[in-house]
């Protein structure tokens, strides 16, 4: 059942929390990245293959919250089969959306995120909606300089 | 069974009236501020305290001829009289501090550092908040020291017989907290503080849960420092105190230095006035010592007694509901004297953030987190827990509340367990 | 001559209604509080905003979920950037301390000790508060650096060939001030900064006195790092702020630690949070940070051309004068761009005490001493000066009952001189 | 003129500060002491002659306002022919009164002095009142183990 209306919990996020998409560590993987949310100690591993120059496989591993768990799992069915740089980008714009709380505009493939920024009034989840995010964006910028 | 009578409600509470945030709704629900361990509200008498000031009084201190400084310095030392009354020191061991924090870090800094030696050890114990932790780490790091950790049992109090065993001669400094933030537990520290004297340990003592309740007496503690923050005892923010015994105070060298703690200055060198005056460079918080000074006169005027028995009340009475709800794991020592209104527990399959989330949409402020306590998280192998702590202004309705919140929890996270409502009537039987 | 336009009188200054102790009466006169270089009054504004986050928004920041946390991080965060914004900074640039001597020695600490060789050079100037002088001294003292002062001018100026002759290449750091909180100098920080960096050199600026006035622009100024207080620019006690350059920031240790400063703890070893958390160990002075953010504010509303305006006006006005009595020695550089309103003097025959005393029995709050500054004392050859410095709710009859008080002071003690009356109509003639 | 009724500044202040008794450094003299107040940098320096274990000259020199000025004049008077330890002692039961209030139970010695007692209302100044004072305890500390 869903919370009131300015809660964070909306269905969506609940449902991708309890079964979290591309849960699973990738093997083999081309890239790895670890996020840690120090105020919370709550942590993300992601792996991904890239074939092509495009994200093949996605796993998102969490120990953390509802919302750290749902993003990550959002996350992982939005940037599947795009070029690391511009998930990475994606990331850029998800941020922004939060930041200043704006879901009109939204990317496509984000749209199905926009549960999620209802997290900008609750400031200290926000890094929680981030988390997985943070982690697509240490292997772009790692890869980044060698193209 | 705890005895109802002790658990007023907020009709009965004599002490909410005084508080005017708790006039507050929060989405839609009356406020249950649960999160007092952080930070206490503050009575109207502490607010009018700053207005008063700031209206009438204010001026910098030391040195100012004029009226108004003269006020202001007379304030500003009667409420450090206040508070050396309220803990049983002389107001010259008193210094004002920016908080616990600061203050901690001044024993660190100008007082262990030049005290350790390398191979020297300091003993602190696996409960330490972070502010009573690190700086040790550091100091013991420049040092060449060594930190060691006194163990706690599985039931949230501290192994004596492992504290006993790791003084020794070596042991320079003890640091320990009178009551762990998280798992509310009381440390026998006079006993301690004996033991580490036996070893010639300084012992240093973390008060920041224990002044709130009147518990501080440096006197009986026998204790070399002693540190808590204002902001967690009913007054302002931004003010704090480090206690010391006179003579260890001469010893210690100023952490910081400039304006008002000098005696003389030349292009050379400086010369350090004496103390408390030596430990406070530059404008003191005057309003937040003022102010504090108006919230031990509150405090006083309840009576520490009195605080004492209405936290056991509630304290059991929260602590049985939560004990009788199988899904809940409450962390720390069961009710009774050794113990503060600091409640720490989880909830089955659910973060303590979500926990606190879903709580707060109900009205009830908790606390979710590792509490600046990563090594007793690492030690109770959890990544965090959910905080109830009790304040004065708390009645049976605030825990009731929780208790409600928590099946408001389980239904949003579509966790099982004993249902709450049950829980609570269980607890209440 | 000053133009009379400039200097309203009270009933024509639209900022005295705003801070209620103005109505406060002093051995049965008005108050004129002209102590402002010590410590501002409070604008209802400011003391407002504690009681409104007291009454409504207490709670503690960072980590906290509850609606009450959220919203005193929020404010906590909106008065770091409102701070940030006055001064030309970026939010992660900015650290709120407990004051400006919290900041200065933050710096000393944690990025001179650490930048500091023996033989290197500390290059400050003879008109240094204690505050950005011993702090320097220790870390000199500790490293094996050397201290160095430029001269000032009998002027009370900084002399700027000795300046630049004392800056080489063994120069790590300057620290200097941007106004003398003694002279009333404001120093060429822009071009003092230009000629430090040159030789590599770290700037430091001490902008307790400027701050206030609206001065500080830290782009243009272009310094690595800057400190001032609250409570001198109309906001509350125990509140400051150092801002440091992004890169300097990054390089700098932490002098003190604890909680909500960290990343990660266990029992071997910390590691820090981001900046500027990194810098902030414990519990901020919340309540102070978001008053201070009201005290920008109203100085924004005011506007730093009408601060600037007024006090020149009044100063003029007052140093003309103070000039023209042939009994009073006035200490720094005329009227004019190159000052502010704090203006130093002696009486002949009179110490300054003497001075400060029998005009507070007249309602006229001034400072006597040596104003946390004996270095410049010493240059001057003086034991002390009595200091009368100008805030925005200071009007011509402020100035006027100075020297009317000072032809108090000169029959109390029976010393001759113009008479101050006739000084007096000579200033305003 | 005299001040108001809350002045410091007495008739018999202004006097003696205008024209201090014993102003003069003793020689020979058989004791030396000096006294800083850190708080503002005003010193005194007390000499004084011990002739048959009492003070038979004294001279106290003082560069501070007028406070400090008139306090050591009425010292040097009130403890001229006195023991040094009981000098000393007397400085204690001034410093008392002063802390206190006290004007009532002066002893003899110390009449003429009540005036600075107004000093308590002024505490940045009560230092002043104590000043020669302090140089006085300093001397007696120092003999006081040899007798
Ligand atoms: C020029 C200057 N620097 C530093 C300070 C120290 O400021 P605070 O005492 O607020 O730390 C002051 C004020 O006392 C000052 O005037
Ligand atoms: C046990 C304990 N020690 C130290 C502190 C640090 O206090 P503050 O943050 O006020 O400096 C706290 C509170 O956060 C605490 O609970």
């Amino acid at each position: 059942m869903a919370g009131p209306e300015h809660s964070l919990y909306r269905q969506v996020i609940l449902e991708h929390a309890r079964q979290p998409r591309n849960a699973e560590r990738v093997e083999p993987h081309s890239h790895v990245a670890e996020a840690v949310n120090a105020l919370c100690g709550d942590e993300a591993e992601v792996t991904l293959r890239l074939e092509n120059e495009r994200i093949a496989a996605i796993g998102a591993r969490v120990r953390g919250c509802v919302i750290s768990q749902a993003a990550a799992s959002l996350m992982t069915e939005a940037v599947r089969g795009l070029p690391l740089a511009q998930a990475a980008r994606l990331g850029g714009v998800f941020r922004q959306a939060i930041e200043q709380g704006e879901t009109g505009a939204l990317p496509p493939e984000l749209i199905p995120l926009a549960p999620l920024i209802e997290v900008r009034k609750h400031r200290s989840r926000i890094r929680c909606a981030l988390l997985a995010w943070e982690a697509i964006e240490t292997m772009a910028g790692e890869t980044a300089p060698g193209g | 069974m705890s005895d109802n009578t002790e658990n007023t409600s907020n009709a009965e509470n004599p002490y909410r009236g005084d508080f005017p945030i708790l006039a507050r709704e929060i989405n839609g629900h009356p406020l249950s501020y649960l999160d007092n361990a952080a930070t206490t509200q503050k009575p109207r008498a502490v607010i009018d305290a700053l207005v008063r000031f700031y209206e009438h009084h204010n001026a910098n201190v030391h040195r100012g001829v004029h009226t108004l400084s003269e006020e202001a310095s007379s304030l500003y030392e009667e409420a450090r009289a206040k508070v050396a009354a309220f803990i049983g020191a002389s107001a010259a061991e008193v210094i004002f501090t920016r908080g616990a924090t600061e203050s901690l870090n001044m024993v660190a800094l100008g007082f262990a550092r030049g005290l350790l030696r390398p191979g020297d050890e300091v003993l602190l114990t696996e409960m330490e908040h972070h502010s009573n932790l690190v700086p040790w780490q550091e100091a013991a790091r420049e040092t060449g020291a060594v930190t060691r950790f006194a163990r706690i049992t599985d039931s949230g109090t501290l192994e004596l017989e492992d504290f006993a065993a790791q003084l020794n001669e070596r042991t320079r400094l003890v640091a320990l907290t009178h009551a762990s933030n998280v798992l509310g537990t009381l440390n026998p520290v006079a006993e301690l503080t004996a033991m580490a004297h036996k070893v010639g340990a300084v012992v240093v003592v973390d008060a920041a849960q224990t002044a709130p309740k009147g518990l501080v007496d440096v006197a009986a503690l026998d204790c070399d420092f002693l540190a808590f923050s204002g902001h967690k005892m009913y007054g302002p923010t931004g003010i704090g105190v480090l206690y010391g015994k006179a003579a260890l105070l001469e010893r210690m060298t100023p952490a910081f230095t400039g304006g008002g703690m000098i005696a003389k200055v030349d292009k050379e060198r400086a010369s350090w006035g004496e103390v408390p005056r030596r430990f406070e460079p530059g404008t003191p918080p005057i309003a937040g010592a003022v102010a504090l000074g108006a919230a031990v006169d509150y405090l006083q005027g309840v009576g520490p007694a009195e605080l004492r028995r209405r936290e056991a009340g509630l304290t059991a009475y929260a602590l049985e509901a939560l004990d009788a709800a199988e899904d809940v794991t409450v962390f720390g020592p069961p009710a009774g004297d050794h113990r503060t209104g600091v409640i720490s527990f989880n909830l089955r399959g659910v973060h303590p953030h979500d926990v606190a989330e879903v709580l707060d949409e109900t009205g009830v402020a908790v606390r979710a987190g590792h509490h600046c306590c990563q090594v007793l998280m690492q030690r109770l192998e959890v990544p965090g827990v959910v905080r109830a702590s009790l304040g004065l202004y708390n009645s049976r309705e605030d825990v009731e509340r929780l208790l409600a919140g928590l099946n408001r929890v389980r239904e949003v996270f579509g966790v099982s367990g004993v249902s709450g409502g049950e829980a609570a009537r269980r607890g209440r039987a």
